[in-house]
């Protein structure tokens, strides 16, 4: 199962990869996505040897357009998987035993953009507009969000969000009103853009964004899953999980603490955004996570309860809701987490970033 | 005689396909397999039923792209090979772009032409299905074209026919077969292609788009139910088509 | 004043093909020959001694290298613009998806005939050619005697006073072949068209000719003219003894022309 | 013959320039947002996202892909890209002639087989990829063979020939059936068997029928290829670096068409390795007229 | 004890053919005819009238409806598995990709006959037709009467002694095809081979037979069967007057045995 996956140990300062390398247990992630800053937390765990503190040897996967991370987990692909919480909800009524072991973003990455100049202030004004989305379950919060707006897909320009390709080409000229976009990636495409009128970049002041976290209808986004049934009744596996959390919490420290050396780590680790684009995205993505509630990973119960309960409501195109009945309570664990916490702790390391305070980034002409 | 080779016709591909079906589902019965790991056929003919009028209405989407798509290729394939037969320069030049366009794979395009049509509209959709029937039609409709037995083009000399009348009573009624088995290969071509496309933007209502959303969510009695609509749609494109080449030759009698 | 008797005149003629690999073939060389109006002229030889290759400067289909040829009085050219004949080939060369009287038509509405005189015109061919039945008929639905007739329908379609026809009965077995001649006998002192008949068959060429042109290759040229003047051409004429005479003078003709060489001539120009 | 050949090669590098010209001039002429009817756009979009100029793709490949160090410069990264698709497309498409032949050996030796399999051949082709990608790779993963793993680049060839072996099927069996009576009477008159007539008659007859199968299965390897990719990411090929360059779309869209070319040439460099093997079986073509 | 002199003996054989849309075609029916070893027998007759049809009965290519056929005494699928005919069509039915050495070894190859020997048979074959030189070309740069010669040698590889020849020179021009028949005439009698030999052209058949069997349409059957005993078959030959009397004979037995209908015959059963 090992894919064209990163070897843990191939990072720049990784020295400590040539000691006795058979007592370390191998353990596979799948991500959501390609290699990028999103997952910088496991890069940088995986570079710093964080993982391999931790006695394991980490084998990252990256996504890719139809690999479903819960999938890859169920039938043994990997250890363990990165993916959203509402998406997985769904794959679990359909029988998928996993348990969301580590929450790692506390706060949602996704938000509408839409020009300033566009009239679109609210989820109220995506009426009759042409709205975007990727699809792929990614389209939970936006439907949920003008749901509590009253407004419905069959209120949009015909009749159902527009599906939003790779890039942001639609947005730009102008065939999509309103864009889905992450605060690491799409909102930073737009912002690399040259505007034909001024012959300068994108700004901010351009752009008004409808932001989910505001609106309330953020969802639970990036956490880690692990198989429910090997939990349950695989001793190592359990312990596994645990260091695997405390590297990846490591890694996250790192990437808050150094910013410009984690996007290097991830673009050494096979990524072709540009550099600028990739500071961008560690940046925001460490504002997802810090600073932290209750511990880097540690799931709040409130906001489990609102993303299920949105699951419970919110009605896809074909009048169905995402869940139709309470998820499981194997469904998510502190138990990993909080070990894992404890430990670091333990440790002396703090793990809520109460310091954390986000750098600034110029984001140049495509990113570069 | 008959009653046997319409039994194999009919019968053995319905017969394979039953007891293949049957294998399916007593596999999946037997080792209870989870839906999300294989559905079952009855599970995937149970969602079809429950899902019908959204699968009509996403087939009915992306079938329309397809056929918009099917027609705007055949035309120009065809007219496209008239002039190329007319002047070989024409022909040599187009050579290279053919072969490249019959090897870029719709994944390449699917963004470009999104970027240049537009986003929100089915317009790109329609050219990379369009582009896609191109192909074969612009190749089997020039090789029709160049069909032309000797003694035909003797005989448009002898009587000193215009070139207009050699195409249109010789060339282009010749070709028809050609024409005709270029417009069968493209049909489910259109389809697939119409449907891949759905997978790089555009207005969210068609087949290709619902058999992702569902499969994102593991949904895969869903996504196969959606499959199935797709199978279906390319059945019926292939089908008429096919329909239509079988009546066509047997109306102009065989060569 | 000859050009306004003779059907076609042909003077001295030579042609050369220029092959892709750069060789030269010489098909024709000086061959003269006068076909009178109405006169029955058949051209024998073996393969590849330019019958075809005539036939087709006659038709204005390939030009010659030297020499004149007169349809007429007119050039050949012209005559093929004028519609001045009518030409049928060894492969009856119908369009398959054009039934027997479309095809037969073919050539009146190249030519801008309205639908009416077409329409008459070909009901006249069909039942001369004893197809009437097959009129909506595709070519595949037709034997090859049949098509050939249709063929040869065709050809005639525009009443020409001049008709080209290159081993017409080829494909057909001996029975069909010989019914096929006597049909054309009939047909042509009806019309009192001319003809220039190429065939490999020596008692056809002397069953249906005026006279028998003998060729021989490498260069093909005019070797003999046997003159034929039966009184009547019917089914006993075929068990007569002019005609076996006729048989074995046209096929001296054709050994002697080539005495130098006994193998198996014109077998190896295919 | 050098001649015409060398002119037909000068007609379509004026065929490729003739589209690059047409390509600027559209772009100087066309407005910004091209030609609409009512809501429709007809005619393209002129602006550098959508149709950047060729100039800037050119040069484009000339510099890195990223400003990061060491990154290679962008025309050496797409052609390593390029090689390492083509290698999993011949894969794929070894695969699918094999698999194609085999069936089409299937349904030649017995009729039934012929009429139950086929409409399923041409109903496989409708299935989506995309539906059939992550299946392929869930039941690869799920192989373990002592040592042997499945990789992710095997799924891929795997896909690839899902395509390929289509057109290989329909065509070998055309070709397979092809002898006239005569011939094939004729081993039945020598009391040849099933295996000698195969091998004897009906498989080189089937060679002109097979090769433009071939091409056609060399350009379905290639777009098989491409989609797994993007489908199942698998790293390292074209596909993935479409999807990948796609983040630049909009802020360096000449960029985008820099594994569009990649993509391109591959399919051209396998139409000319089947090409190549046509030549090698040139002797079994001899009644083919060149086009 | 006649089995194990006859070449062939065929005995009240029927053949009905079940066509496609549930028709039944009569093509043999009550056929009896025994060739004697080392016997030239030609069968002649109109389109249709089952001389195919039989020949192919006699190689175990179709199977007899009623009736019995016995080949040098065993059945015919024996006779076919222990190659004791060669057989020739048409077509000269040569495989493109093979040379004309290749395709003349072809049955040798087949039948696990060794290279040396294949390779020595094949030269003796070559010489026999006079293709030495064109051992190594390829089908498509002989002509079609050189084919045909190719396919008279491949037929002949096993030295078998029955032959069995449909229509192997209908493709040929006159002139080369007089040429094959006087090959074949030496042949045969080098060889001693029998032969069974259909042929549409009455003067062919004269020249070549023993004996002529005429047949006739719908259903096939034998109308006649003509002797003929020339002492010798050379080039006189077709031009003495015994000749003309044997083409006269079979002309009169073909029109004869189909008196009725005076029609373009066999041309409606194509
Ligand atoms: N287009 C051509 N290019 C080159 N050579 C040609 C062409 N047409 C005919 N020839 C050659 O000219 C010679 C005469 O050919 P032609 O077809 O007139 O012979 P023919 O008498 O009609 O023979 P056949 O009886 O076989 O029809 C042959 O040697 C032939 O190879
Ligand atoms: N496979 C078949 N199925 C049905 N009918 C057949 C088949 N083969 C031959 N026939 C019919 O049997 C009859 C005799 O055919 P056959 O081919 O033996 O005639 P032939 O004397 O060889 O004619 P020709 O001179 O045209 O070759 C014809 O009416 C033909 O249509
Ligand atoms: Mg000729
Ligand atoms: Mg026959």
């Amino acid at each position: 199962s090992a894919d064209e996956a990163e070897p843990a140990a191939s990072g720049a300062s990784g020295d400590t990869g040539s000691e006795a390398p058979a007592e370390l247990t191998a353990v596979s992630v799948q991500l959501q996505w390609l290699t990028q800053a999103q997952f910088a937390c496991y890069y940088a765990a995986a570079d710093q040897g964080y993982y391999e503190d931790a006695g394991l040897d980490v084998t990252i996967i990256p996504g890719a357009v139809d690999i479903v991370p819960i999938d890859v987990l169920t039938s043994g692909g990997a250890d363990f998987a990165v993916s959203w919480v509402p998406k997985v909800l769904g794959a679990i009524e359909q029988g998928a035993a996993v348990t969301d072991v580590a929450q790692i973003f506390e706060r949602s990455g996704t938000m509408q953009v839409a020009f300033a100049d566009s009239g679109i202030t609210s989820a109220a004004d995506l009426a009759g507009k042409s709205v975007g989305s990727w699809g792929y379950g990614n389209e939970w919060e936006l439907i949920a969000g003008m749901q509590a707006s009253g407004v419905t897909l069959e209120d949009l320009e015909g009749g159902s969000t527009v599906q939003q390709a790779f890039d942001m080409n639609a947005f730009i000229a102008g065939d999509i009103d309103a864009a889905q976009a992450m605060t690491y990636n799409e909102y930073a495409q737009v912002l690399e853009t040259v505007n034909p009128e001024t012959g300068e970049l994108y700004t901010a002041d351009d752009l008004v964004v409808i932001d989910w976290n505001d609106e309330g209808t953020a969802m639970l986004q990036d956490a880690i899953w692990a198989d429910s049934e090997r939990l349950a009744s695989d001793e190592a596996y359990a312990e596994t999980t645990t260091a695997f959390i405390k590297g990846t919490i490591e890694g996250c420290l790192y990437a808050k603490d150094e910013p410009e050396a984690a996007a290097d780590i991830v673009t050494a680790a096979g990524s072709t955004l540009g550099t600028s684009h990739q500071l961008w995205m560690t940046n925001e993505v460490n504002k997802l996570i810090f600073p932290s509630t209750s511990g880097v990973g540690h799931i709040n119960e409130d906001q489990w309860d609102a993303t299920v309960a949105m699951a419970l409501e919110t009605v896809n195109p074909e009048g169905a809701t995402i869940i139709s009945a309470d998820p499981p309570e194997a469904a998510y664990s502190n138990e990993y987490v909080d070990a894992a916490l404890a430990e670091l702790a333990e440790e002396g390391v703090d793990t809520m970033g109460a310091d954390f305070a986000p750098i600034e980034v110029t984001l140049n002409e495509g990113g570069e | 005689m008959r009653g046997a080779t319409t039994a194999r016709t009919m019968l053995a591909p319905a017969v394979l396909g039953v007891v293949a079906i049957a294998l399916w589902q007593l596999l999946v019965v037997a080792f209870d397999v989870a839906p999300f790991l294989v559905p079952s056929p009855s599970g995937i003919a149970d969602a079809f039923a429950r899902s019908l009028s959204h699968i009509v209405d996403a087939a009915r989407v992306t079938g329309l792209n397809a056929l918009i798509g099917l027609v705007m290729g055949a035309l120009t394939g065809i007219l496209v090979a008239i002039l190329a037969n007319a002047l070989r320069v024409m022909s040599q030049m187009l050579a290279p772009l053919v072969a490249a366009l019959a090897v870029i794979p719709i994944v390449a395009l699917a963004p470009v032409f999104y970027a240049m049509f537009g986003a929100a509209a089915h317009t790109g959709r329609q050219i990379i299905a369009a582009i896609a029937v191109f192909v074969p039609m612009y190749l089997n409709t020039l090789n029709g074209l160049r069909q032309v037995e000797p003694v035909h083009r003797d005989l448009m000399r002898s009587y000193a026919a215009t070139a207009e009348q050699a195409n249109r009573l010789l060339l282009l009624p010749g070709a028809v077969p050609y024409v005709l088995n270029g417009l069968k290969i493209g049909s489910s071509l259109a389809v697939i292609s119409a449907l891949i496309a759905e997978y790089f933007g555009g207005p969210a209502n068609g087949l290709g788009k619902a058999i992702t959303s569902a499969a994102a969510g593991s949904n895969y009695t869903g996504a196969w139910a959606y499959v199935l609509g797709a199978v279906l749609l390319g059945a019926l494109f292939y089908g008429v088509t096919a329909g239509i080449e079988a009546w066509a030759l047997r109306r102009r009698g065989g060569s | 004043m000859s050009a306004t008797r003779a059907a076609v005149t042909i003077s001295g003629v030579d042609k050369v093909f220029r092959t892709r690999k750069g060789g030269e073939v010489h098909a024709l060389s000086d061959v003269s020959l006068e076909v009178a109006a109405g006169e029955f002229v058949s051209l024998i030889g073996p393969s590849g001694c330019g019958k075809s290759t005539l036939m087709r400067l006659v038709a204005d289909l390939d030009p010659v290298t030297s020499g004149t040829i007169e349809v007429f009085g007119k050039s050949v050219e012209q005559a093929r613009k004028d519609q001045d004949y009518g030409i049928a080939f060894q492969q009856a060369g119908l369009l398959p998806w054009r039934t027997v009287r479309a095809n037969i038509e073919l050539p009146l509405e190249i030519h801008g005939v309205e639908a009416r005189a077409r329409r008459e015109r070909s009901d006249e061919l069909l039942a001369l050619i004893g197809l009437e039945d097959f009129a909506d008929h595709h070519p595949d639905q037709l034997s090859g005697g049949m098509k050939q007739r249709v063929a040869i329908a065709r050809s005639m379609a525009e009443r020409p006073r001049l008709l080209l026809m290159d081993e017409p009965f080829g494909a057909l077995d001996e029975m069909t072949r010989e019914h096929m001649q006597n049909e054309l006998v009939a047909l042509c002192q009806e019309t009192g068209a001319a003809v220039i008949f190429v065939t490999h068959s020596i008692p056809e060429a002397v069953f249906l000719s005026d006279r028998v042109v003998v060729m021989s290759p490498r260069p093909g040229r005019i070797t003999d003219v046997i003159d034929l003047s039966f009184s009547s051409r019917d089914e006993e004429l075929r068990e007569d003894a002019a005609f076996y005479e006729g048989v074995t003078a046209v096929r001296s003709a054709l050994h002697g022309g080539a005495d130098a060489s006994s193998g198996p001539r014109g077998v190896e120009n295919r | 013959m050098r001649t015409a050949r060398a002119q037909a090669t000068l007609w379509s590098v004026v065929g490729v320039l003739g589209v690059a010209a047409l390509w600027e001039l559209y772009k100087a002429i066309a407005p910004d947002d091209g030609v609409t009817v009512g809501t429709v756009t007809v005619l393209p979009r002129t602006t550098d996202i959508a149709m950047p100029h060729i100039w800037d793709m050119v040069t484009r490949l000339f510099e890195p892909v990223t400003r990061a160090a060491g990154a290679d410069v962008l025309w050496w990264a797409v052609l390593q890209a390029a090689a390492f698709s083509l290698g999993i497309a011949v894969l794929g498409w070894v695969l699918g002639v094999v698999s194609g032949m085999l069936l089409a050996l299937l349904m030649q030796r017995w009729i039934t087989a012929e009429s139950a399999v086929l409409p399923w051949v041409v109903l496989s082709q409708t299935v989506p990829l995309i539906a059939i990608a992550p299946l392929v790779k869930r039941w690869g993963t799920a192989i373990h063979l002592g040592p042997f793993q499945w990789e992710n680049w095997m799924s891929v060839a795997v896909i690839a020939s899902y395509l390929a072996f289509f057109p290989v099927a329909v065509s070998a069996l055309r070709g397979l059936k092809s002898p006239p009576q005569a011939d094939t009477d004729l081993f039945h008159a020598y009391a040849a068997g099933w295996w000698t007539t195969l091998v004897r008659l009906r498989l080189p007859a089937s060679v002109p029928y097979l090769m433009p199968a071939l091409k056609l299965a060399a350009a379905n390897a290639v777009v098989g290829t491409v989609v797994a990719e993007v489908s199942i990411g698998l790293g390292g090929g074209i596909g993935r670096m479409i999807i990948e360059f796609a983040a630049t779309a909009s802020g360096d869209p000449a960029k985008t068409w820099a594994p569009i070319l990649g993509a391109v040439l591959i399919g051209l460099l396998s139409a000319g390795l089947v090409a190549l093997l046509g030549r090698g079986l040139g002797r079994f073509r001899r009644g083919e007229v060149p086009a």
